[in-house]
């Protein structure tokens, strides 16, 4: 059994900011969404982010994820940080700070935090419209999931 | 500690049946001599042994002297795999299945680095093998077919007597993990194709840390253990005398439960199956319809994730398991299910309920009214279900 | 049955602690989970397990994560020297002792057929190797020394931190059974030179069913079982978590029972010894007077023969053992006592009194008060005595 902090467990079975953020046409604001990860992995995310087009600031921030206790917990932990934060102090969010939100994640269960810091960078570049280069991989390292290394290929395919 | 459950993943293991641990006992507390001792303190409790592995013997229709005690099921497979391999020295070729345990796969596998050829038989959608890919696959070079009598993980269980009689044909080897079988599905080795049959305690109600290998008269075999002259020689080892009389009550009651017990799992197992079906959407039966044991039921829910649905069970106090074997350390989804080529969308949300004879109506109706709930909220969270 | 009786047949095996039967039952009785299990009530079990394993690390002196659960003292003899030689597969050359338990032995005999080269090592009389012999068989094909602690039928000591400095400089891996040194002398893995050391519960007042190997941080290991993921992919099979909580407490009870028990046992033991040897006319000690465990004293009785000495104490409820195997089912005399020399006339009239922390002032008195009784008696019968 993998031991998951109170944190982690309380995220899970009571997730904040769950769901999706519809476009809209309020003045001033723009949605944008950020996939990583495939149903054929496991583990997938979907952000959605509401942003403050003049100031760059995130004032809504829900998510999907078809994924384990952890990937739940990371997702709502993720939302839950970064509303209210700009774009580009957002993305300096890593995958450690969400663990550390978490209390700390199962060693063999950090990609699963990885993930909810990618889908992030997913949705800035696209609401910046920026195309994205895969990246090589993540720097906790020793201990990916296989089903993420599948999903490595497939990042950026949109499930 | 959490002390009670609604505990349906008996074939991860049982509960110690209150009976067993009272025969035990004695054994574990004044008994504590070494029945190969000289004298009568040590030596009284070979009889003891004696007749616990009669009571192992009449659950498998063997006869005592083809008995041997391990120490667990993993023992069993390792040592029957290794013996027929020694008792076929000039043959190099094994056959098995795709869906084995760990217990016989990863044995198999460090054969073929050692210079076997190893033949892992498909399974269909239901988890069937093919006989005509075995019988394509059996030549004259073929030592051992290793095949499990039912799966662990869907209940799926193989036409063993007509697999054997093809085995035969070939002089190889047949040796059946029956971990998963035994106590529920009538077994008779006197009438029996099968060489080697693997059990373990802790799945019928005995404890952990013993089990049984069936090896069949004249059968030449070698043992894995090597040491003193304990069990005829083919385990060496001072004998686990408390898991010893543990296992024989065990079979035993499984032997007096039978027909009562699986006749009731079946009931359960069917109601609690066909509740699902019918109120959740999106689900689906991992395995064969009636070609299973009647003690479980793996279900696969999609666009959901087995842990979760784990987590939120356990939160209920109901204890199952996934396919998937995120629950084991390793992050891969089920081999088994991925053999049987399931579909993606079920893959990672199949979730495995094994009953046992203490399962009650209530605790199957506990887990039918929490499930829909909690896969709905599940799929609320999914990115998936709306696609 | 038989249920009380002076047991001092403790080198074969021990009394369950009454503390660590306790410890157990719960884990018997409420907590009957798989640790590897998704659901608190099983994986809550990782825990227990987790804690015991800390007791038996520092039983040894060494640190968790080197303590591996097995299901006995021969399948910790049998598993290190297998992976030894997977570790050194360069290496063809095997160095043990003639006096090794069969758990040795007998693996090593196998491994000659399969075309190792073994040394087995030669003892002087008093039971002791020659670590000049040692020193001259050691050479860069050495992939492993495995010996004994101390001997199960004589108790006597070897110098295994001298040997494994030699065995160092050859690079080669370094095992200890030490099934009989544990709980009986102060080990520290940390400053040792042992790459893998076994030990077996039910020789530390443990349940039978439960041992564990030492295995050093570092060490390439290879599992005997092979299966799934458990002891961190050092022993496949579902762990026997009553059992390792029970090696658990009763390593903790070791340590907190060392210095006492071992004086005392040591005291009864000289007691013992030398009043047997006072009162009863040719007889002497096999094994050497000091380099031995506390707890052991062999005595060989000239012109008689042990079995006949074993029946006769019986009588009287006193469970001691004979050198002779006589005992186990072969009708060899103790390849130890041959090993060492011992004259035929001592050979085959050789007993083992072992004891423990349970042995009384009382029982020793009554072993005193009846031996001379039983070997006069004997003599009298035999034809040797008058020539
Ligand atoms: C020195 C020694 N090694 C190994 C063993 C084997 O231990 P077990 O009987 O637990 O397999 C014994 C005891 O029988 C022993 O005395
Ligand atoms: C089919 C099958 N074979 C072998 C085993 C291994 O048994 P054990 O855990 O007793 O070693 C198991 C149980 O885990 C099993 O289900
Ligand atoms: S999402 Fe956590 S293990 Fe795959
Ligand atoms: S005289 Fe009986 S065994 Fe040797």
């Amino acid at each position: 059994m993998w031991d998951y902090t109170d944190k982690v467990l309380e995220l899970f079975y009571n997730p904040k900011n769950q769901g999706v953020i519809e476009a809209t046409n309020e003045p001033g604001v723009k949605v944008a969404t950020g996939d990583v990860g495939s149903i054929s992995c496991g583990d997938a995310l979907r952000l959605h982010l509401k942003v403050e087009v003049a100031t760059d600031k995130i004032l809504d921030a829900r998510f999907q994820t078809f994924g384990c206790t952890s990937a739940i917990a990371s997702s709502s932990a993720l939302t839950e940080m970064i509303k209210g934060l700009t774009l580009d102090e957002a993305l300096k969010v890593t995958n450690k700070e969400i663990a550390d939100y978490l209390g700390g994640l199962p060693e063999a269960k950090m990609h699963c935090s990885v993930m909810g810091q990618e889908a992030l960078e997913a949705a800035i570049y696209n609401y910046r419209g920026i195309p994205r280069v895969a990246h090589d991989d993540d720097d906790e390292g020793t201990l990916v999931c296989t089903c993420f290394g599948i999903s490595e290929n497939k990042i950026r395919r949109v499930v | 500690m959490q002390k009670n459950c609604i505990y349906l993943d008996n074939n991860a293991t049982t509960k110690v049946d209150p009976e067993v641990i009272e025969a035990m006992l004695p054994y574990l507390r004044d008994f504590y001599g070494n029945p190969s001792s000289m004298h009568t303190f040590g030596g009284q409790l070979a009889k003891a042994v004696s007749t616990a592995r009669k009571q192992v013997a009449a659950l498998l229709g063997a006869e005592d002297s083809e008995i041997v005690f391990t120490s667990c099921g993993t023992e069993g497979d390792n040592a029957a795999i290794r013996a027929a391999l020694l008792a076929h020295p000039d043959r190099r070729h094994i056959i098995t299945s795709q869906v084995e345990h760990p217990a016989v796969l990863n044995v198999c596998k460090q054969l073929e680095s050692q210079g076997y050829q190893v033949t892992y038989l498909s399974v269909n959608h239901q988890g069937q093998i093919d006989l005509n890919e075995l019988e394509a696959s059996l030549t004259g070079n073929t030592a051992l077919v290793t095949l499990m009598y039912a799966n662990n993980e869907t209940g799926v269980i193989f036409p063993i007597e007509e697999i054997g009689a093809r085995v035969k044909e070939y002089g190889a080897l047949f040796h059946v993990d029956a971990v998963q079988a035994v106590g529920k599905l009538p077994l008779n080795m006197k009438t029996s194709t099968i060489d080697m049959l693997t059990m373990s305690g802790h799945k019928i109600h005995a404890p952990k840390g013993i089990g049984a290998l069936y090896v069949r008269r004249g059968v030449r075999f070698r043992p894995l253990l090597i040491g003193g002259h304990q069990e005829r020689g083919r385990r060496a080892g001072t004998e686990n005398v408390p898991g010893i009389i543990g296992l024989g009550k065990a079979a035993e009651l499984e032997l007096l439960h039978f027909e009562e017990a699986t006749k009731r799992e079946r009931k359960l197992r069917d109601r609690l199956e066909q509740t699902l079906l019918a109120t959740i959407p999106d689900c689906e039966v991992n395995g064969h319809p009636t070609q299973r044991l009647p003690n479980t039921t793996n279900i696969g829910f999609k666009y959901i994730e087995g842990e979760a649905i784990l987590l939120h069970l356990n939160k209920y106090g109901i204890c199952a398991s996934s396919g998937s074997a995120c629950t084991s350390g390793s992050l891969e989804p089920s081999h088994v299910l991925r053999a049987m080529g399931l579909p993606y969308t079920t893959l990672h949300g199949s979730i495995r309920f094994s009953l046992c004879r203490y399962t009650t109506e209530a605790e199957i109706e506990q887990v039918i009214s929490v499930m829909p709930g909690i896969v709905e909220h599940l799929r609320s969270l999914s990115p998936f279900k709306s696609d």
